[in-house]
């Protein structure tokens, strides 16, 4: 079980640098949000069910606490597509210019 | 991992530092966690991760619906100062 | 018990980056982006607090810094302009005051060597009257959050006076923003042409609206359970307040200002703020008529059907319920009024 | 520089709480002004909480083990605490008073420019 988390973690881990690579090095705004909300939102669901793994290993009362862990997967999955979705839309009504190959 | 971020808070435009928040919102729902097995007492920082993963999009659509709104504000506001120069940092 | 923590280090760590979102945000010219940078100063400080141990704190943060306050901000700039007008000169002033800071700032750091170490625990502050709180919270109240109890029985003067301040606050605001608007209604449409916002689109934010809908239910019973079940865990009246608050303003800003006042009119919404600094107050002074003195809840054991220990944690619970109640709706109050300049009609 | 070490959240409590007195004094923008404002309070904030932090204490939440008979080198401060924690909920009420302030202030002068708005006064 133990190892099972650590693994859940480290890939985690790993979405999370694709996600900031991404953030940093993509040319615009658009694709800077797609790095950064998916790679986030997975990252992030995948070290919380790496906890929840590590939490499962230790002491009593942990199904309560694999509960809440799984309550925020869950509003995280809702949460974050909504603000990635709002954010999209107001950058494109604020005017946010795709990036084009040749313009740079 | 949050230093690599601190860049990108300094993005070029204001919608990407949002993006940016939006991932550090996230990212430290994680590390409080990570503190709760540090101090053995996850049970206790899960309520305030819960509280932090119903909360943290609040902001960003507080934003989003701000530029929603202003796109159609921009004439009115001319007068105070030209056309605003919202994509300079 | 513990080994000593690896969490000085992640501390020191976060100290630096939180010096560094102060300087950005407040180098940033645009103020929109400055407000978004601070909200990432508040995930910062909640992280501290959490290092520290200080969970309710962390808590409190969390709730305000990701729900509350960087909506404000966000609201404010919404009614005015979210530029910054950049002059010329000024350089010498500011460098005048930035050694002026400094000086302050080098006296400051001379008292350094008479404070305590960081984490000593047998500084002034710790080795006095905290240990009483510790050893004796147990035996007196029954609960085992000592933050709890001590906010809402040892010093329950100190925390009726801070929720009317959070009341006062509420209606400074009013009386800032809202009573001439209200008073001169009738003028009020020629200016509104100029700097209303379109009317509400629909088709703006349908996801938005499905997801608050659906988020909207959990937050509230998740605060109703952070103000009950603040005796064992983090939590009590002002973080579930201020999260009731939070999932308000939500609706409020996913779907329009009109929908909220539906629901909340104004007359009943300034009741309900003084609804909860008047519950506070009453149990203090039903204490009173029990035969302690004010705000001792231990004398409430003849009402209630438990002992003493367990009348002080009753009373507690109560006490906590108007805190949560005063909290809630002046954060709601204070949103509607910056948000629609005290008009009460529409806004962000 | 040991002194230093041990004393380090201090210092970037002094340093916080002269970058919030910095940006109140010298910028001229009302907004600025307000998150000085609190930036300058979670400097005294951290203040008081690093203060009662203890090195290898816990959270003070009691466990069951210890309702008998707790062990107070091993739980943190919890009076610095609740006086920090009411003051944050006061600091955010506070800041929506400034914020309604400059709002009021803008409406009357179409500015946030501290210079502009002494020069419309003068007018």
């Amino acid at each position: 079980m133990e190892i099972l988390a650590y693994i859940l973690i480290s890939t985690g881990l790993i979405f999370f640098l694709g996600t900031t690579i991404g953030l940093l090095r993509f040319p615009d705004f658009y694709s800077r949000m797609h790095a950064a909300s998916k790679g986030d939102t997975l990252s992030t669901v995948l070290i919380l069910l790496g906890c929840i793994c590590l939490v499962s290993t230790q002491g009593e009362m942990n199904w309560l606490l694999g509960l809440k862990i799984l309550l925020i997967i869950n509003f995280i999955f809702i949460g974050s597509p909504t603000a990635t979705h709002a954010m999209m839309d107001a950058g494109n009504k604020a005017g946010a210019e795709p990036w084009k190959k040749d313009s740079e | 991992m949050l230093l690599v971020l601190v860049r990108a808070v300094k993005g070029p435009t204001v919608i990407d530092r949002l993006v940016a928040i939006n991932v550090i919102g996230t990212k430290s729902i994680v590390l409080l966690l990570f503190a709760g097995i540090l101090f053995g007492q996850l049970e206790m920082f899960v309520d305030i991760a819960l509280g932090y993963g119903l909360l943290n999009y609040i902001v960003s659509i507080a934003a989003s619906r701000y530029y929603q709104h202003r796109r159609c504000l921009e004439p009115t506001h001319t007068a105070n100062g030209g056309q605003p120069s919202r994509w300079k940092s | 018990m513990m080994p000593s923590l690896p969490i000085w280090q992640f501390d020191v760590l976060l100290l630096v980056l939180v010096v560094l979102f102060a300087v950005v945000a407040l180098s940033i010219r645009n103020l929109m982006g400055a407000a978004v940078v601070f909200g990432a100063y508040s995930f910062m400080m909640c992280l501290i607090w959490a290092g520290m141990g200080a969970v309710d704190v962390a808590f409190t943060e969390a709730a305000v810094g990701a729900g509350v306050s960087t909506v404000f901000i966000v609201s404010t700039i919404y009614n005015t302009s979210a530029t910054m007008r950049s002059r010329p000169g000024g350089i010498a002033f500011k460098l005048f005051i930035g050694v002026v800071v400094t000086l302050a700032g080098v006296f400051l750091l001379s008292a350094l060597p008479d404070f305590p170490d960081w984490g000593d625990p047998n500084s002034p502050a710790n080795a006095t009257v905290a240990p009483y709180y510790i050893e004796n919270s147990i035996r007196d109240t029954h609960v085992p959050n000592l933050v709890t109890s001590v906010l809402a029985d040892y010093r329950g003067f100190d925390t009726l006076l801070e929720t009317i301040v959070v009341f006062i606050a509420c209606i400074a605001i009013y009386s800032i923003l809202r009573i001439e608007t209200a008073k001169s209604k009738t003028d009020e449409p020629e200016e509104d042409t100029a700097t209303a916002p379109p009317s509400y689109d629909p088709s703006d934010s349908l996801i938005v609206r499905q997801a608050s809908r659906f988020m909207v239910p959990f937050m509230q019973l998740f605060a109703l359970y952070v103000i009950a079940h603040g005796h064992y865990s983090p939590g009590g009246g002002f973080q579930g307040g201020v999260i009731l608050g939070a999932s308000l303003i939500l609706l409020a800003i996913s779907f329009d200002l009109k929908f909220i006042l539906r629901q909340w009119r104004e007359k009943p919404l300034m009741l309900l703020v003084a609804s909860g600094v008047c519950l506070y107050a009453t149990v203090g002074l039903a204490c009173m008529f029990t035969g302690g003195n004010y705000l001792d809840y231990g004398s409430l054991d003849s009402v209630l059907p438990n002992d003493r220990a367990m009348a002080r944690s009753h009373g507690i619970l109560l006490v906590e319920i108007g805190v949560g109640i005063t909290v809630m709706f002046s954060m709601l109050a204070i949103h509607i009024n910056l948000a629609s300049n005290g008009r009460f009609d529409r806004g962000l | 520089m040991e002194n230093l070490i041990a004393n380090f959240n201090y210092v970037i409590v002094v340093i916080l709480m002269m970058i919030g007195l910095w940006s109140m004094l010298a910028q001229k923008n009302l907004i600025k002004k307000c998150i000085g404002m609190a930036i300058l309070q979670t400097g005294i904030i951290l203040f008081f909480i690093s203060i009662g932090a203890k090195n290898n204490a816990l959270i003070p939440i009691l466990t069951e083990a210890a309702y008998s008979d707790p062990d107070v080198a091993t739980v943190a401060n919890p009076l610095t605490q609740i006086l920090m924690l009411t003051a944050i909920v006061v600091g955010v009420a506070t800041l929506g008073v400034g914020l309604g302030l400059a709002q009021k202030i803008y409406h009357q002068h179409s500015s946030f420019d501290e210079d502009e708005i002494l020069e419309n006064q003068r007018k």
